[in-house]
C-alpha cells in the first residue's frame, strides 16, 4: 500500500496586514469571518494542511473568499506565505521546505517540479505569442534547443490537449476560452511535471465548454499519474476531478474527506449547506 | 560613393562649424551679451540651468548663445562642462524654510498664514502679442519703468530683505496641516544618504531622492508631458494634487570651510518650490488624511516643479505598480531623448546591409514554399 | 469455518447523521450491525426502503464514515485489515482493487465511450491496457451492448446501457469485495438476465458479493445467503429458501 | 573631519610631466580623474563579470548621447599617454562620428592616431569590428546605443534586471521561435544577441552578425559602453560568446552570393551596398572596413611591398 506523497503542505497560513496572531482569535468558521476585528487584518488561509500522492487528485472546495485560491497561489509561489511548510517530493526529496527557498530557486521550481493551470488563461498564458510558442517557452527555460523537436513536442502536447494542428501557430489571443484552456494545461504539462495545480480550471466558461475541458483534464490526470489539486467552487468539478478533497471556509480547512464521502456524509454544517445547496 | 553627406571627414566637419561660428557674430544685430539674456530672457536662462543642472547664469547664458537659443542644447553644453569638473565639497544640507520669496501663493486657502505674494509674473495678464513696432514697444515700456519707478514703490520688495521676515519666510501651509493632524505622516526617523543621480544610475525601484532628482533636472516639456499623459493620456496614474504652496524664492547655500570646519554661505541660488496636497482615497490609504507631494528647482519653472510634485506623490502612492516610476526616471532627461533621437541621423548603412540581407532571405523562403 | 476465513467481518457498525441543517436532527441509520462474509459467498440484503441497506454497503465502502464498530477485510495478500481506521488516501488506494462498488447510477464520467470506461476501470485496477480492453470487450457483449455504441458518449445512452455500462466497469477486475447496490434496477428482462448472469460467475470467481436487489427473484436466484434488516439493525438472516418464506410471509401482511 | 576634502585636493591625480597633453587646459582625457577611476571601476566590475550590464554613474560628454557617449567614456577612462587610437564608424575611419570622437579623444590626450590596427592598441568603434584579426594589444570600445538584449520581450526594468539575475531567457528563445515559424528564417539583423560565457545574455552593439563569431573566444578585450543608459558590459579575451541559436537552425551571417568590393574585389570582408542612381544602374558593393579595402588593394597592385601600407 502507498501513500508516498508528491506534495505535501503543512500548517500553511497567509494573514493580509499586521502579522499579530491574535487575529487567529477572532477569524475563522466559527466566529464567520476572515477578518480580525482586534488587528484589523485578513487571515486568508490559517493551519492549512494535505498530501497527495502521484497520479491522485486532491480538491480543495469552497465559496469565494474561503482561501482557497490563496492556499493555490502560496504553493505555487505567486503569493508569499505567512507561516507553514510546502514538500515537494522533487526537491531535496521532500526535505526542503520550499517555502524557504529564495524567491530566485522558487521560481525555478516552476520550470519542471510544478506547474499551474489559472483561472483565467491570461496568467498562464502570453496571449501576443502563437499556441506553438507558449509551449516553446516552457520548454525552452527547461533547457530544449533543437527547434524540430520544440516543434514536434508542442504538436504532441497541443493534440493530447485536443487542440486542432492547424491552429498552433495562431496567437493565443486569438483563441476561444475554451481553447485558450486546453494551450494553457498543454504548457503546463510540457515539461511533464509531478505535481500540477489547477485554479477554477473551467469556470467562466460556457457550460458545454467547461464540460469538454473538465473531460480533457480528467483524462490527463488519469494518463500523466500527476499529483493534482483541483481549487474549485464548483462540486461538479471536484467530483469529477478528485478522489479526495478538503472544504475551506473563512480561511481554515473545516472538513477533510473522500471525495464521496463528502458529498454523500458531510459532517461540518458548513459542508452540508454547501452540499445542500449544490444538490438543490 | 554613396553616404557622401556623412563621410567626409575632418574637412567636411570644420567647414560646418566655421558657418555656425560665422553666423554668430555676422548679420545685422548685435552681439547678443549674457547679461542681456539673463535680465530679459530670465525664464530661458532659469530653465538652462535647471536642467543642465548647474547653476550659473553667465554660464547658462553663454550655453544658450552657443546653442542658438535651443535649451536643450545649452544644458547639454552646461552638463558635459560639469562633466570635465573635479567634484571637491558636498554643501551643507540647503533648509527650504530659510527661502527667501518673491513669490508665494496658496491657492487651497483664501486667506492662508503669510502673503498671497503674487511676485513677477504674467499669470494674471491676457496674453496679448503686442504688434507694434518694436520702436513702439520700446518707448513704451521706458515710459512704464519710468512711471513705476517714481510712483511705485515696490523694487526693495524684490530684495526682500526690506520687509519683515513672516511675510518674506512665511509659515508653510504644511505646518499648519501638521498642527491640525491632516497629514498622514511619512517622515523618515533615519537619515539616508540621497541618492546623487549624477554617480549612479536611477532605476526601478529607486529611493525618493533619486525621482526627486531626477525631475529637478528633467527637461520641462517632457515632465509636463508625463504628468499629462498621466492625466489625460492611455496610463492614467495620476490624481490631480491641489496646490498647497507655489515659492519662487533665493535659498542660501552653505560649505563647511576646509579649514576653519565653519559653514560659509556661497552664494544664493533661485529656486521654485512646490507643495502639492494630495487627497487619498485608496483602500489602503488614510482617507481622513491628506498627503504631500514635493518638487523643487533651480530657477523659476512653475510648471517644472508642480508637475514635479504631482508626480513625487503620484509615484508614492503607486508603490511600482505601474510604469509610472520607470517613465519618470527613464524618458524625462532631455539629453537622453533628444541625444538618441538625433542619433538617428547618423550613418546607419551597416546596420541596414544587414537588414536588407534578411529581407532577402525571408523572400527567398517564403518564395521557396 | 472460523473468522479467519471470513472476507469481511462486520460488527457492531453504527451510523448516525447529525443534520445541521435541521436543528442538528439526528438521524440513526444503522445500530450496530453485525456480519461475516466468506469467500465465494453471495450474500443479499433484504428489508424494506430505509431498513439500512444501502447505509450499510456505503458504511463498509467509506462513503458514510461509520459512527461506530469495525469493519476487518481479508485483503489479497491475506493480512486483514479494518477499513474504519484507515486514512482516506489508503482506502482509496484499496478501492476497486480488493473492494469495489457498483452503484445504481453510472458516476460522472468524462464524454467517452463504453468501451473506454470499462477499459480504464480495469487499468485503474492495474491491468495493462491491452488486457483491460479485451476484457471490456467481452464484458460489454455478454451485457448486450451493441458494438456500435462502444465509442458513444456514455452520456447519450439509455438508463438501462449505462447501468450495464456501469456494472461491467465494477466487475472487469476481481475484488475480493464486491458490493452492489440495485445494480439491474433498470434493466429489462433480457438485459437483466445477462447481468444476474454475470453477476452469478462472480462467486464461482471465488468474489464475495455483498448485494442489494429491488427484487425477490433475483435474490432467489443468487444469494447463498439472505440477510434481513429493520431499523438499522440485521433482524434475521439464514439460508435463501427459508428467508424468502418469511420475506414473501412479511410482504403478505 | 575637514583632512580628508584636503587630502582629496591634493592626492587629485593629474597627469605625469611627460605626458603629451600636459600642456593642454582640459584634464588629460577630459574627464577628471574620480570620473576616471569610477568607470574604471565599473570596467573591472564588468570584466570579472562577463556580460554582465553594469550599471556606473554615466558622466555627460561634449557628444550627444546616443552618439557614442558611452565609448567616450571607456576609451577616456583607460586611455594612456602611449596609446595610439583608431576611431571607426561603419567600419569608415572618416565618418563624421568617428571623426568627432578622434578629434575628441586626441585633443584631450594629445596621443597618436592611426587607421590601422596593426598600429593601433586603442579602436573605437560604431558598429563595426574591423577585418583584421586582433589581438593581446588591443582593447575594443564598442559604442552601444541600446544594451538591453532583452528589451524586445520586456519593458519592465524590474523585470528585466530578474530576468538577468536568474538567467531566465526563455522568452528570448520564444522570441527566436516565433520568429522562425512566422518567417521561416531568423530575421534578426545587427546586434544579434549571444550568451556570454554561458551566463548572461547580451546585445553584441549593432555589429553586423558578420562581426559576431569574431567575439567568440578573441584574443582582445572588448568593452560595451552604453551611455545614455549607462551600462557597461565586457567580453574579455578568450571568452565564450554564442549567438542564441537552435541546434538544429544554423548561424547566418550577411552574405550576398557574388558580390564582391568593387574598389578591391574581395569576396570576403562585409561588404556594403552603393544603390544606383537610376533603376536601371544595378549600384555594386564595397567594404565597410575601408582601411582595410584600402590595403588591401595596395597589396593587390604592389604584392611585393608586403602588408603594411
Amino acid at each position: 500500500m502507498t501513500t508516498d506523497w508528491a506534495l505535501r503542505v503543512s500548517s500553511l497560513g497567509k494573514i493580509h496586514g499586521s502579522a499579530d496572531l491574535r487575529a487567529l482569535e477572532d477569524t475563522g468558521p466559527d466566529i464567520g469571518t476572515a477578518k480580525s476585528a482586534i488587528t484589523g487584518s485578513i487571515v486568508a488561509a490559517w493551519d492549512v494542511g494535505f498530501e497527495v500522492s502521484p497520479g491522485e487528485a486532491l480538491g480543495v472546495i469552497g465559496e469565494s473568499g474561503s482561501g482557497k485560491s490563496t492556499v493555490m497561489r502560496c504553493i505555487a509561489g505567486d503569493q508569499p506565505s505567512t507561516s507553514g511548510e510546502v514538500h515537494l517530493r522533487t526537491v531535496d526529496d521532500g526535505r526542503t521546505n520550499v517555502l524557504e527557498l529564495d524567491p530566485s530557486a522558487r521560481r525555478r521550481l516552476r520550470i519542471s517540479d510544478l506547474a499551474v493551470v489559472y483561472q483565467d488563461p491570461a496568467e498562464g498564458l502570453r496571449l501576443n505569442v502563437t499556441a506553438g510558442g507558449n509551449i516553446a517557452e516552457a520548454l525552452t527555460a527547461a533547457g530544449w534547443r533543437h527547434f524540430g523537436r520544440i516543434r514536434d513536442r508542442a504538436a504532441e502536447l497541443l493534440e493530447r490537449t485536443e487542440v486542432p494542428h492547424s491552429r498552433m501557430d495562431d496567437l493565443v489571443g486569438t483563441f476561444s476560452g475554451g481553447m485558450r484552456q486546453r494551450v494553457q494545461l498543454a504548457k503546463a504539462l510540457a515539461n511533464e511535471p509531478p505535481v500540477l495545480l489547477l485554479d477554477e480550471p473551467t469556470t467562466g466558461l460556457d457550460a458545454s465548454v467547461a464540460a469538454g475541458v473538465l473531460d480533457l483534464i480528467r483524462n490527463l490526470l488519469e494518463e500523466t499519474g500527476v499529483a493534482a489539486v483541483v481549487v474549485s467552487h464548483d462540486f461538479a468539478v471536484i467530483e469529477m476531478l478528485t478522489t479526495r478533497c478538503v472544504v475551506m471556509n473563512h480561511g481554515r480547512i473545516v472538513e477533510a474527506g473522500l471525495t464521496d464521502r463528502l458529498l454523500e456524509d458531510p459532517h461540518h454544517p458548513y459542508s452540508q449547506r454547501l452540499v445542500g445547496a449544490a444538490r438543490a | 560613393m554613396g553616404y557622401a553627406a556623412a563621410r567626409g571627414g575632418l574637412k567636411a566637419i570644420e567647414a560646418a562649424e566655421r558657418l555656425v561660428a560665422r553666423e554668430r557674430v555676422l548679420g545685422e544685430s548685435q552681439w547678443l551679451e549674457s547679461k542681456q539674456m539673463i535680465e530679459k530672457l530670465r525664464l530661458a536662462v532659469d530653465r538652462v540651468m535647471g536642467e543642465g543642472g548647474l547653476w550659473d547664469e553667465h554660464l547658462a547664458a553663454s550655453a544658450l548663445r552657443q546653442a542658438e537659443g535651443d535649451p536643450i542644447e545649452a544644458a547639454h553644453l552646461l552638463r558635459s562642462y560639469r562633466s570635465t569638473l573635479p567634484r571637491l565639497a558636498y554643501t551643507t544640507p540647503v533648509d527650504v524654510d530659510d527661502l527667501t520669496v518673491l513669490r508665494r501663493i496658496v491657492p487651497a486657502f483664501r486667506n492662508p498664514p503669510g502673503p498671497q505674494l503674487l511676485g513677477r509674473t504674467t499669470d494674471y495678464t491676457g496674453r496679448l502679442l503686442d504688434t507694434d513696432d518694436e520702436t513702439s514697444q520700446r518707448t513704451a515700456a521706458e515710459k512704464m519703468a519710468a512711471f513705476i519707478e517714481e510712483n511705485v514703490t515696490i523694487s526693495k520688495a524684490i530684495d526682500g530683505d526690506a520687509e519683515p521676515t513672516d511675510i518674506r519666510q512665511p509659515r508653510r501651509l504644511l505646518d499648519l496641516l501638521r498642527d491640525l493632524d491632516a497629514v498622514v505622516d511619512r517622515r523618515r526617523t533615519d537619515d539616508p544618504e540621497p541618492f546623487d543621480i549624477t554617480r549612479h544610475p536611477a532605476r526601478p525601484p529607486a529611493t525618493r531622492s533619486a525621482r526627486l532628482a531626477t525631475m529637478a533636472r528633467a527637461e520641462t516639456g517632457a515632465l509636463v508631458n508625463v504628468w499629462y499623459r498621466n492625466i489625460l493620456g492611455p496610463d492614467g496614474y495620476l490624481h490631480e494634487i491641489t496646490l498647497g504652496e507655489v515659492r519662487h524664492g533665493r535659498l542660501p547655500v552653505t560649505v563647511i570651510h576646509p579649514l576653519t570646519g565653519d559653514p560659509v554661505s556661497i552664494s544664493d541660488v533661485r529656486v521654485t518650490e512646490v507643495e502639492a496636497i494630495e487627497d487619498l482615497n485608496g483602500i489602503d490609504e488614510d482617507r481622513g488624511r491628506f498627503d504631500v507631494g514635493y518638487g523643487l528647482c533651480f530657477g523659476h519653472n512653475e510648471k517644472k516643479a508642480i508637475a514635479m510634485a504631482n508626480l513625487d506623490i503620484a509615484c508614492e502612492r503607486d508603490k511600482g505598480r505601474s510604469f509610472l516610476e520607470q517613465s519618470i526616471l527613464l524618458t524625462t532627461d532631455g539629453l537622453d531623448a533628444s541625444g538618441f533621437l538625433e542619433h538617428l541621423k547618423l550613418p546607419h548603412y551597416v546596420t541596414f546591409r544587414s537588414m536588407m540581407e534578411r529581407k532577402a532571405a525571408i523572400r527567398q523562403f517564403q518564395e521557396n514554399t | 469455518m472460523t473468522f479467519a476465513d471470513n472476507i469481511l467481518s462486520v460488527r457492531g457498525l453504527s451510523k448516525d447523521f447529525v443534520l445541521h441543517t435541521i436543528d442538528g436532527r439526528r438521524v440513526e441509520a444503522l445500530r450496530g450491525v453485525d456480519l461475516d462474509i466468506l469467500p465465494g459467498e453471495h450474500v443479499a440484503l433484504a428489508g424494506s426502503s430505509g431498513a439500512g441497506k444501502s447505509s450499510l454497503l456505503k458504511c463498509i465502502y467509506r462513503t458514510y464514515e461509520p459512527s461506530a464498530g469495525s469493519v476487518v477485510l481479508r485483503l489479497r495478500s491475506g493480512s486483514r485489515i479494518d477499513l474504519t481506521l484507515l486514512s482516506d488516501q489508503e482506502m482509496s488506494y484499496l478501492r476497486g482493487r480488493d473492494i469495489g462498488y457498483v452503484s445504481q447510477f453510472l458516476r460522472a464520467e468524462p464524454r467517452r465511450g463504453p468501451l473506454d470506461i470499462v477499459a480504464r476501470a480495469g487499468v485503474s485496477r492495474g491491468m495493462d491496457r491491452n488486457t483491460a480492453r479485451d476484457a471490456a470487450a467481452v464484458s460489454l457483449k455478454r451485457l448486450n451492448i451493441d458494438e456500435k455504441l462502444w465509442d458513444v458518449h456514455a452520456s447519450v445512452l439509455s438508463g438501462g446501457e449505462k447501468q450495464r455500462i456501469n456494472l461491467a466497469a465494477g466487475t472487469i477486475s476481481s475484488p475480493q469485495l464486491l458490493l452492489l447496490d440495485e445494480p439491474v434496477s433498470a434493466l429489462d428482462p433480457a438485459n437483466r438476465e445477462a447481468a444476474l448472469d454475470l453477476i452469478g460467475d462472480l462467486a464461482t470467481q471465488g468474489v464475495a458479493v455483498l448485494a442489494v436487489f429491488h427484487d425477490v427473484e433475483a435474490m432467489e436466484r443468487l444469494a447463498s445467503r439472505i440477510v434481513l434488516m429493520r431499523d438499522g439493525r440485521v433482524e434475521s438472516s439464514g439460508e435463501p429458501s427459508s428467508m424468502l418464506e418469511i420475506l414473501t410471509q412479511g410482504a403478505r401482511r | 573631519m575637514n583632512t580628508p576634502l584636503l587630502q582629496q585636493v591634493l592626492d587629485r591625480t593629474t597627469p605625469v610631466d611627460d605626458s603629451p597633453a600636459s600642456h593642454l587646459e582640459v584634464n588629460f582625457g577630459l574627464l577628471d580623474e574620480y570620473s576616471k577611476r569610477e568607470i574604471r571601476r565599473a570596467i573591472l566590475t564588468a570584466v570579472a563579470v562577463p556580460g554582465y550590464q553594469v550599471p556606473f554613474g554615466s558622466r555627460e560628454m561634449p557628444v550627444a548621447r546616443g552618439w557614442g557617449s558611452g565609448g567616450l567614456q571607456i576609451s577616456l577612462a583607460i586611455v594612456g599617454p602611449y596609446d595610439v587610437v583608431k576611431v571607426i564608424d561603419q567600419g569608415d575611419d572618416e565618418g563624421v562620428n568617428a571623426v568627432n570622437l578622434r578629434r575628441l579623444i586626441v585633443s584631450s590626450t594629445g596621443i597618436p592616431e592611426s587607421t590601422t590596427p596593426e598600429d593601433s592598441t586603442l579602436i573605437q568603434t560604431r558598429h563595426r569590428i574591423p577585418e583584421d584579426p586582433l589581438d593581446e594589444r588591443h582593447t575594443l570600445v564598442l559604442q552601444v546605443p541600446v544594451p538591453e538584449p532583452l528589451r524586445g520581450v520586456e519593458r519592465d526594468m524590474r523585470e528585466l534586471a530578474r530576468m538577468h539575475a536568474e538567467a531566465d531567457y526563455a522568452r528570448m528563445w520564444v522570441s527566436l521561435y516565433e520568429d522562425k515559424v512566422r518567417n521561416g528564417v531568423i530575421t534578426r539583423t545587427t546586434g544579434y544577441p549571444c550568451l556570454v560565457n554561458g551566463r548572461y545574455v547580451i546585445a553584441t552593439t549593432p555589429i553586423p552578425r558578420w562581426d559576431v563569431p569574431r567575439l567568440h573566444r578573441s584574443r582582445f578585450l572588448a568593452l560595451f559602453g552604453a551611455g545614455r543608459e549607462k551600462r557597461i558590459y565586457a567580453v574579455p579575451p578568450h571568452t565564450d560568446v554564442e549567438p542564441l541559436t537552435f541546434e538544429d537552425v544554423p548561424f547566418e551571417v550577411e552574405v550576398t552570393p557574388g558580390a564582391s568590393c568593387r574598389t578591391c574585389s574581395s569576396t570576403e570582408s562585409f561588404l556594403v551596398e552603393i544603390p544606383g542612381a537610376t533603376a536601371g544602374d544595378g549600384g555594386h558593393w564595397v567594404c565597410s572596413d575601408s582601411d582595410w579595402c584600402r590595403r588591401n588593394r595596395e597589396r593587390l597592385q604592389h604584392p611585393s611591398r608586403g602588408d603594411r601600407s
